[in-house]
């Protein structure tokens, strides 16, 4: 497109045009997603409460409530408190939005599906994804309340604490798949659901469910949502926000759910590996045609995306059961228990992998890719 | 599997249970139950476990290597040791520092041996120490406002000690070569330290403590010297190497000065002839060994060997308390008493023992002769001191110097398997009786023994125990038919004694008699003891009326260890397997053959010689007449009081006294080594007061004289210039200082001046090709 | 010349280093706020990275001979590292010396001034 | 997880702050009403809580000095509003020790229900605002749910559904409908496995213990000396319950019925009620306790209006009609403690000899229960400052009155 | 028209970015915001690292930079800044001195930046990033001892020089602990909260 339109206007114009145009398109995407789950946290949360939820707005379901909120928010004051430091009270949520699109980047949504395939992808992503913390600092900072200094502080010293087993939690799949690119960490899962990393071993398993409370903490929900705690800091950071900017920050926290799970699902649920290869059975593969292999991308597009929304569901549901933690123990889960979890599990895990280099429950799952990459590495290397 | 490679597992199984009890406690010890109470259950069962594997691995070794008939001499059928490394730690050159094991019949015996006794003394600890299991208020411990200290238990803490103590003994035992020897040599002494000074507030407990460290540094010098004269010569450390060195299998294992020595020895003319042929290094060779046995002739590397024996033999001095490093063991009493059984009795002061007899075909027949003697003096000496002791652990603590005296004693004087046989015996009966003592003592809660008396009705099991453990000791037993264990192994002793005697017609009669007098003393006291504590009248009410027997986990160990005391040294019923032939089939290829010194004129007899059925028979009567004069002796005077022992005291007040104090040694040292260097350093006080200072008033008049006359120079002349130069300083510094403003930025700007200077300056000399691109 | 167009070089990189070092030193220069000069070295710190990153990269010059290749990497990991540790260091500092003078200005801390 | 919890008063300071004051409430999400509490917090440790009141002050007592009693007693609903009738009830019998009035075994029996189900309600809202205080919503949605049921019933009975003002001086305002008995008793019955939903959602959940075991500790002697009363008191351990230990015209409301004080003296509670074990990470006195004592004395209440129901089906004769709307009262004073759902409540009514009463005076629980806040609040953490104000279970309505 | 070179392109907008927000902190007063402007600035220069094909790197600097060290600035911003805007005038004396120095530092760098022919002359063809080795297996190769990316040096011993980085790595950190460990206890300020006295039970009826 950027070539056509380049025929008739500078080219710079051309291709400025069409990347804003494809970036709005992308920001929509995101933008849906987080509707969707606003509409699904309030289905999911009326059900677990015995309430109906939304029903009405758009018919059926009340599935235009999210738009119907999201105008009546577009249209509310949007209030900037005197004492406020305006400018980065303005682009404070910005920081933390855009920091979450931007993990999109880096996520794969099938083999080879991914905007940027960056040989260090989950890093990439863990670097970024802590980038919406920022936003939240500076926000909460900039809004001039006690409550949101307070909500800003918890912000701070939660997520960065959190970083830690998080990443300690991402480096067991990469290491046992031998590459930090997402794509390759997801198609050394192939197969059937057993050869999930999640079921890779014992310490996999574990490392699981520390990664799910790692991610809950890191983006601030329910029952470690303390930057924001209704019921002790009024809203914590979002205090003095409303209208437009609310909805930012608010989107970026459910962008940011849908991201982690996704990066859950790649890391340890197989990615776009369904519990059974249908894709490979059905013949589906690259090998047979391109139409055909694409069609099984799309198969695992879908497989990728249901793990991701039910990761996503799963965070609503412990949102509306459990209550809320305390500051302190917030920090003793992470650097009591977090974190000398997930340190064990990893080294449990370089045990195992020692031990067992073809994995126990699939052995004939293509084999130790550990090892390959170690021996294939030094011929890798001199391309120049 | 065959057992060659099933033995060497099992025992490093037994080896490393506790050491994996001792890990665990240190880490879990503290959370163990309430003050650690599970530890002790940790490190009981894994020692048990340790004992089962040791006696299984005596089992299979018994299985592989049926003892022959005691075939006197005849050591055709000898067993080759199981030797091997387990682990490399590194090699330096031709060293090569391994954990290894050197497996004989001796290993696995003295493996049982030590399992055994721990095993016992481990259930014992866990009645003993039971007070540790609460907050302690030690009276013996004062704090500085006179007030007892106060402290919390140490339960678990002390069974972590004992675990290290028996992982080092047992690592002692079955090391393959001398390095590990060393580690495991010091590590029981680390545990012997901690242990002595297990109660390390009371200033007596940190004092034995470090004393008995420091004595023991002083033997290790000696075996440093030792090691490192084998390692320089022999170039490895490895037992097996070792001996196949000095007792090569081409001569029939006799000694020899290994090749190593003797070129070390000759190393001017070995550096002659390898100058000479310069560059051929294999012809060098060649010459070098075609002169070897010339120079072995000449007796060259003779006393570097003796030098090694000697220095290893040093290093046996310190640990197992022989004449003159034997200060520290009566001291070392003050640790509890499971402990004194344990380390001060039956295990770590026998590693000297064990060394010796580990190392013994290194010994020339001089080395074995100053062992011999260093051993008769021991035993003379502690055996008189402890006639004289009250204190009941320091009247065992002597007797086991003396006992020990006696093994050396035998070892020296070529009785290989006598020697080691009462070591066995001993560690039985002594840790018998040190168990009974500690009982005692629990029950009482004193040392003193006349304090005690007539407990045995307050407490019969132990008096039981007690007498058995005496009568094991001072060699009950019927001649020629049946005795307990100390019967039998203070016979050999006295055999060899006698054969050595007949083989040395002159001095040989010393050991002979040294070895009676101490048997007989050594009843004397033994009953002496026994008849302070539990016959007669009680002397002090309050004690009597307060013991009571101890618990079952302190009994039942006693009983144990005293069947062990009356059987250790009778073979299995209707068979031949017993410590005896066991020990025959591990002595050392080439040790049983009758030798003569090069330098003194000594004969070393074989042991089999001592059993020659007269000479034994002679031996086994003296032996019995002896022991039994001393328990007639003891009878009299303190069983059936029919003498009184005070006016034997004052009649002989001044060997009374001499005794009493210890021959004085205490006293001596403090005299030779201690207060030397007190005064020594009072000397050096005294010269640079009264020398130094007086010199130094003198050159200060002097200077002041000077410096007057100086001074006038000074002012006049000098100060002028020199104040002149300090005014021109000092404004120039005013000047600079205006740049040392404090202020950050400033520098940041003058670095940044600095930097676009610096690369102003270069571009104009330089091109910019310099930096190579 | 289309900067759109043109080829991006080594000396762009180095350019925008540059900057960023020219900046970094400004602010130390300029600012009183101890926090203000930490935030100079830190651009100081990336300038530097930025050149070791551009000299070591294998897409900005056709003549590879002279890349320092992998290392320019491995340096600017290092120095990543280090700077990190010395931000933890220095606002330690900062920290202590704000408990002390109960304010941050650089400029107050000058008792050891000749 | 651990049963280790941080006890404030060891946290350490690694970084030094300044304190801070800032003003929770009026408008908080969980100051229940219009409480200002004044936090000086260093960091997130809370060094004092002032609570300053007075935002709902609406003259109850002045009002009640210039109408008749029968008049008032709308206006008792509105001191604890989550629970009028047991207000109604207070104001009622203190009218009627005054007046030396006898209500009937039927009325007394009709009272007995309505009061104890305005207590279940009560209780309802406390701990469902309890969950919403520690971050959990959906308890609230459930507790709610089944409150509304007893609305409804209130609303069968006389037609409000908050304000009831259905027990008046002299009887109540009428009978009971047709049927209205039955619906109350599957109301019960469906009721009963609710609770242990909540059990299993609240009480026994890991989190939930984790914030509110040895938090806001209060010992015996704290709550004695502070004046606390009903569930707070008993959440302290102290056997106290003014309807077995009240006074007569009182106590024989609940005559021939059976039930236990809910307390736990020596740290037990009686076992004649189902309820979950206690965990061991808490403390008598502690907030978790005043939380379980209200759950417990639910239950206890089921009991009661069943109890209720029963006697009323089996007494003879009528409800007692309300004294009339004017009339005189007797010369004297008389005051009388009740125990409402939040404590003890008591009205004190002094008459000169009109119909309308010369002075009255209201006693709050809730005042007393929240004066012991600063007491409970030192040191801890912010996060613990709704903890403990909501198992306190405070009703602003009553306080500023 | 010329196709749109897009590698300039991102190089351009970030290197803008870069440049503008870190003159931005030159000159921003306030200390938040100049933290703020630092981070964009440190972001933008992560997206160069990540143009010159050094994703990893780009990577870290996002993660530690701007994630951790940016925090951590915050945190002390938070800490010892009395009120939001704390600002520190520095006279426009100091400045001009300032700004000269700088200038003539700019000047001299930037003409060194052109002075070398051939670091002006880019790639001939630029190699895709798909074909880029994979640096972050590499770097980790390099930090364990072992230089993947010179295992061609055809020069054995120049080869065995080349052995990674794997000594700097250790020391590195061992560094980083002593680091944060003594940073830690700098910023202790030691101090503790007197115990506070809690009521014992009493057990007296009312």
């Amino acid at each position: 497109m950027a070539e056509f339109l380049a025929q008739y206007v500078p080219s710079w114009l051309a291709y400025t045009a069409v990347g804003l145009v494809q970036a709005a398109l992308c920001l929509v995407v995101a933008l849906a997603s987080a509707a969707v789950f606003i509409w699904l946290e309030r289905k999911v949360s009326a059900r677990i409460q015995d309430r109906l939820g939304p029903t009405r707005v758009g018919g059926r379901f009340g599935w235009l409530q999210p738009p119907a909120d999201g105008i009546k928010l577009l249209c509310k004051e949007d209030i900037i408190p005197a004492a406020a430091d305006a400018p980065l009270y303005r682009i404070a949520p910005y920081i933390s939005f855009c920091a979450v699109f931007a993990v999109f980047l880096a996520l794969p949504f099938a083999s080879g599906w991914v905007a940027l395939d960056l040989n260090a992808g989950a890093f990439f992503v863990l670097a970024v994804a802590g980038l919406e913390v920022f936003g939240v600092i500076l926000g909460g900072y900039a809004s001039g309340s006690k409550w949101s200094l307070y909500g800003a502080m918890r912000a701070a010293a939660q997520v960065i604490s959190y970083e830690i087993p998080l990443a300690l939690c991402v480096v067991v799949p990469v290491l046992i798949t031998g590459s930090m690119n997402l794509v390759e960490i997801g198609d050394s899962q192939k197969g059937w659901f057993t050869s999930w990393y999640l079921f890779h071993d014992p310490f996999t398993f574990v490392t699981f469910w520390v990664y799910v409370t790692c991610v809950t903490a890191s983006t601030n929900r329910a029952p470690f949502d303390l930057p924001e705690a209704e019921s002790e800091l009024v809203a914590g950071f979002l205090t003095e926000y409303s209208g437009w900017r609310w909805v930012v920050f608010f989107m970026a926290e459910y962008a940011a759910m849908f991201v982690v799970s996704g990066f859950g699902a790649v890391l340890f649920l197989g990615g776009w590996n369904g519990p059974i290869p249908l894709a490979s059975l059905l013949g589906l593969t690259p090998e047979n045609h391109a139409i055909l292999g694409w069609l099984g991308n799309l198969l695992g597009m879908a497989n990728f995306i249901t793990k991701a929304v039910l990761g996503v569901v799963f965070m609503i549901w412990l949102r509306w059961t459990l209550p809320r933690l305390r500051i302190d123990q917030v920090m003793t889960t992470c650097l009591k228990y977090c974190v000398p979890i997930a340190s064990a599990m990893l080294a449990g895990v370089m045990i195992w992998t020692y031990l067992f280099p073809k994995g126990v429950i699939d052995g004939v799952r293509h084999s130790a890719p550990v090892v390959q990459q170690a021996s294939a590495q030094p011929q890798s290397g001199d391309h120049r | 599997m065959n057992p060659n490679s099933i033995i060497p597992t099992l025992l490093a199984t037994a080896w490393l249970l506790p050491l994996a009890s001792f890990v665990f406690i240190v880490f879990f010890g503290p959370r163990m139950g309430r003050h650690g109470q599970r530890a002790a259950t940790v490190a009981t069962a894994a020692i048990i476990a340790a004992c089962l594997l040791s006696f299984t691995a005596l089992g299979l070794w018994l299985f592989q290597h049926p003892l022959g008939h005691a075939a006197h001499g005849d050591h055709a059928a000898a067993v080759a040791p199981l030797a091997g490394d387990w682990y490399a730690l590194g090699s330096f050159g031709a060293l090569t520092i391994s954990v290894g094991y050197y497996i004989d019949a001796l290993t696995i015996a003295m493996f049982c041996m030590v399992t055994l006794v721990a095993s016992c003394i481990h259930v014992y600890s866990n009645g003993y120490m039971h007070g540790e299991l609460h907050d302690v208020i030690d009276a013996l411990a004062p704090l500085s406002n006179g007030e007892p200290m106060r402290r919390h238990g140490r339960f678990c803490r002390f069974f972590q000690c004992l675990s290290l103590f028996c992982f080092s003994m047992l690592g002692l035992v079955i090391a393959g070569n001398v390095a590990m020897v060393f580690v495991f040599w010091e590590l029981v002494g680390i545990c012997s330290y901690l242990l002595i000074g297990f109660w390390r507030e009371r200033k007596s407990a940190s004092n034995a403590a470090n004393k008995a460290f420091i004595t023991n540094r002083v033997g290790d010098f000696g075996m440093i010297i030792g090691l490192m004269a084998l390692w320089a010569s022999l170039g490895t450390f490895s037992f097996s190497e070792i001996f196949s060195q000095v007792r090569p299998a081409a001569t029939e294992h006799r000694l020899q000065v290994p090749d190593g020595m003797i070129k070390l020895a000759k190393q001017g003319e070995v550096a002659e002839i390898v100058k000479r042929h310069s560059g051929d290094l294999d012809a060098a060779q060649k010459e070098i060994a075609a002169q070897l046995p010339d120079w072995r002739a000449q007796g060259y590397g003779y006393g570097l060997l003796m030098l090694a024996g000697l220095g290893i033999f040093c290093g046996c001095i310190g640990k197992s308390a022989q004449f003159p490093l034997h200060v520290w063991l009566p001291d070392a009493m003050e640790g509890p008493t499971p402990v004194s059984a344990l380390i001060h009795a039956a295990t770590m002061v026998a590693a000297g023992v064990y060394l010796v007899g580990r190392f013994y075909p290194v010994f020339t027949p001089e080395v074995l002769l100053v062992i011999a003697t260093v051993g008769a003096i021991t035993l003379f000496m502690a055996a008189t001191i402890a006639l004289t002791a009250t204190d009941i652990k320091r009247v065992l603590a002597y007797s086991t110097v003396s006992q020990l005296g006696f093994m050396m004693l035998a070892l020296g004087i070529g009785g290989w398997i006598a020697g080691l046989f009462h070591l066995f015996t001993h560690a039985f009966f002594k840790s018998l009786l040190f168990l009974c003592s500690g009982s005692v003592i629990h029950a009482c809660g004193t040392n003193e023994m006349p304090q005690m008396g007539g407990l045995k009705r307050r407490m019969p099991i132990t008096a039981l125990t007690m007498l058995i453990g005496c009568l094991a000791i001072a060699g009950a037993g019927i001649p020629t038919v049946v005795g307990l264990s100390g019967f039998h192994s203070k016979d050999y002793i006295v055999a060899q004694d006698l054969s050595f005697w007949s083989h040395n017609p002159g001095f040989g009669g010393i050991f002979f008699f040294v070895a009676l007098i101490g048997a007989a003393m050594t009843a004397f006291y033994m009953f002496r003891l026994w008849y302070m504590t539990f016959a007669g009248n009680p002397r002090d009410g309050y004690v009597h009326h307060h013991a009571h027997e101890s618990p079952p986990s302190m009994t039942v160990p006693l009983l144990i260890l005293s069947l062990m005391a009356i059987v250790a040294a009778w073979n299995i019923p209707f068979t031949s397997i017993g410590l005896d032939g066991l020990l025959h089939q591990a002595q050392p290829l080439g040790t049983a053959q009758t030798v003569t010194g090069q330098l003194v004129n000594v004969t070393m007899p074989a042991e089999h010689l001592a059993h020659a059925h007269e000479n034994s028979l002679k031996a086994e009567w003296m032996a019995f007449a002896v022991a039994l004069t001393g328990f007639i002796l003891s009878t009299l005077f303190y069983g059936a009081r029919k003498w009184n022992p005070d006016e034997v005291r004052r009649a002989f007040s001044p060997i009374y006294k001499f005794l009493l104090h210890k021959w004085w040694f205490d006293e001596l040292y403090r005299k030779v080594f201690v207060q030397p260097a007190l005064r020594v350093s009072d000397w050096v006080a005294a010269i640079d007061k009264k020398g130094l200072d007086v010199i130094a008033d003198g050159l200060a008049r002097l200077v002041e004289w000077t410096s007057r006359i100086d001074d006038w120079i000074d002012r006049v002349f000098v100060d002028d210039i020199i104040n002149r130069l300090a005014r021109w300083t000092y404004s120039l510094g005013i000047s600079l200082r205006v740049l040392q403003t404090g202020n950050i930025r400033q520098y940041v700007i003058w670095i940044t001046v600095g930097t676009v200077a610096l690369f102003v300056l270069m571009s104009m000399y330089w091109d910019y090709a310099i930096a190579g691109i | 010349m289309n900067p759109l167009v043109a080829p991006i070089g080594l000396s762009h990189y180095l350019v925008v280093g540059s900057i960023l070092f020219v900046c970094g030193v400004l602010c130390m220069a300029t600012k009183r706020n101890v926090l203000g000069v930490l935030m100079g070295i830190e651009l100081v710190l990336n300038g530097a990275n930025l050149n070791f990153i551009a000299f070591g990269s294998p897409m900005l010059r056709a003549d590879q001979s002279n890349s320092i290749g992998l290392d320019g990497q491995m340096i600017a990991l290092f120095v990543i590292v280090l700077a990190a540790a010395e931000a933890a260091v220095a606002l330690a500092i900062a920290l202590n010396y704000y408990h002390t003078h109960a304010t941050v200005d650089v400029d107050q801390a000058n008792e050891l001034k000749g | 997880m651990s049963t280790e919890r941080m006890q404030p008063e060891t946290v350490e300071f690694d970084v030094r702050t300044d304190e801070m004051l800032i003003n929770m409430g009026p408008q908080h999400p969980s100051t229940h009403g219009v409480l200002r509490l004044v936090l000086r917090t260093d960091g997130e440790v809370v060094n004092e809580v002032t609570p300053h009141i007075g935002y709902l002050h609406r003259c109850a007592e002045k009002i009640g000095e210039n109408l008749t009693p029968r008049q008032f007693l709308p206006y008792t609903d509105r001191l604890d509003y989550l629970a009028g009738i047991s207000m109604n009830l207070g104001w009622a019998l203190t009218v009627e020790k005054l007046l030396g009035h006898k209500v009937s075994e039927k009325t007394r029996h009709l009272r007995v229900i309505v009061a104890e189900l305005s207590r279940i309600a009560s209780h309802l809202v406390a701990a469902g605002c309890y969950g919403l205080d520690l971050g959990s919503f959906t308890p609230f949605m459930w507790t709610f749910r089944e409150r509304e049921k007893i609305l409804d019933l209130y609303e069968d009975l006389c037609g409000a559904r908050l304000t009831c003002s259905y027990i008046t001086v002299g009887g109540v305002t009428a009978d009971v409908p047709d049927g209205w008995l039955k619906k109350c008793e599957e109301f019960l019955t469906q009721f009963e496995p609710v609770i242990d939903d909540l059990h299993a959602l609240l009480t026994n959940n890991a989190i939930f213990i984790q914030r509110t075991a040895g938090i806001g500790v209060m010992s015996k002697a704290t709550a004695l000396d502070y004046g606390c009363t009903g569930p707070v008191l008993r959440g302290s351990g102290v056997d106290w319950d003014l309807r077995r230990d009240g006074e007569p015209i009182y106590t024989e409301m609940y005559d021939g019925y059976t039930w236990r004080v809910i307390a736990a003296p020596e740290g037990k509670y009686p076992d004649d009620h189902p309820y979950p074990p206690v965990p061991p990470e808490t403390i008598l006195g502690d907030s978790w306790h005043r939380y379980f004592v209200r759950m417990l004395e639910v239950v206890q209440s089921m009991d009661l209006v069943r109890q209720g129901i029963e006697k009323y089906s089996m007494a003879a004769g009528d409800v007692d009609e309300p004294i009339p709307l004017k009339k005189k009262l007797p010369k004297g004073e008389a005051y009388l403690e009740t125990e409402a759902p939040k404590g003890q409540m008591g009205f004190g009514i002094v008459s000169d000899g009109s119909p309308v009463p010369w002075r009255v005076r209201v006693k709050s629980s809730s005042f007393c229960n929240l004066s012991v806040t600063p007491e409970l609040c030192q040191g801890v953490l912010v996060a613990d400052i709704p903890a403990i104000i909501g198992s306190l279970d405070l009703v602003l309505g009553e306080i500023d009155r | 028209m010329d196709a749109i070179n897009w590698h300039s392109f991102f190089f351009l907008m970030c290197a803008l970015v870069a440049c503008t927000f870190a003159i931005a902190v030159v000159i921003a007063s306030n200390i938040v915001r100049m933290a703020c402007y630092l981070v964009i600035s440190l972001a933008a220069v992560a997206g160069l690292f990540f143009l010159a094909g050094a994703d990893f790197l780009g990577a870290a600097q996002l993660m530690v930079y701007v994630g951790g060290t940016m925090v951590l600035l915050v945190f002390g911003v938070m800490l010892t800044a009395r009120g939001p805007f704390v600002s520190m005038k520095t006279g426009p004396a100091q400045w001009l001195v300032a700004l000269m120095a700088a200038g003539a530092l700019l000047f001299v760098l930037v003409q060194a930046s052109f002075s070398i022919p051939a670091w002006a002359g880019p790639l001939a063809s630029q190699p895709q990033p798909a074909t880029l080795p994979a640096t972050a297996e590499q770097l980790g190769y390099g930090l364990l001892g072992v230089r993947a990316d010179q295992l061609d040096q055809r020069d054995a011993v120049a080869r065995g020089g080349l052995s990674g980085y794997l000594l700097p790595f250790e020391i590195i950190s061992v560094h980083l602990v002593v680091v944060l460990v003594g940073a830690a206890y700098l910023a202790r300020a030691k101090r503790r909260v007197t115990k506070l006295s809690t009521n014992t039970a009493g057990s007296h009826k009312p």
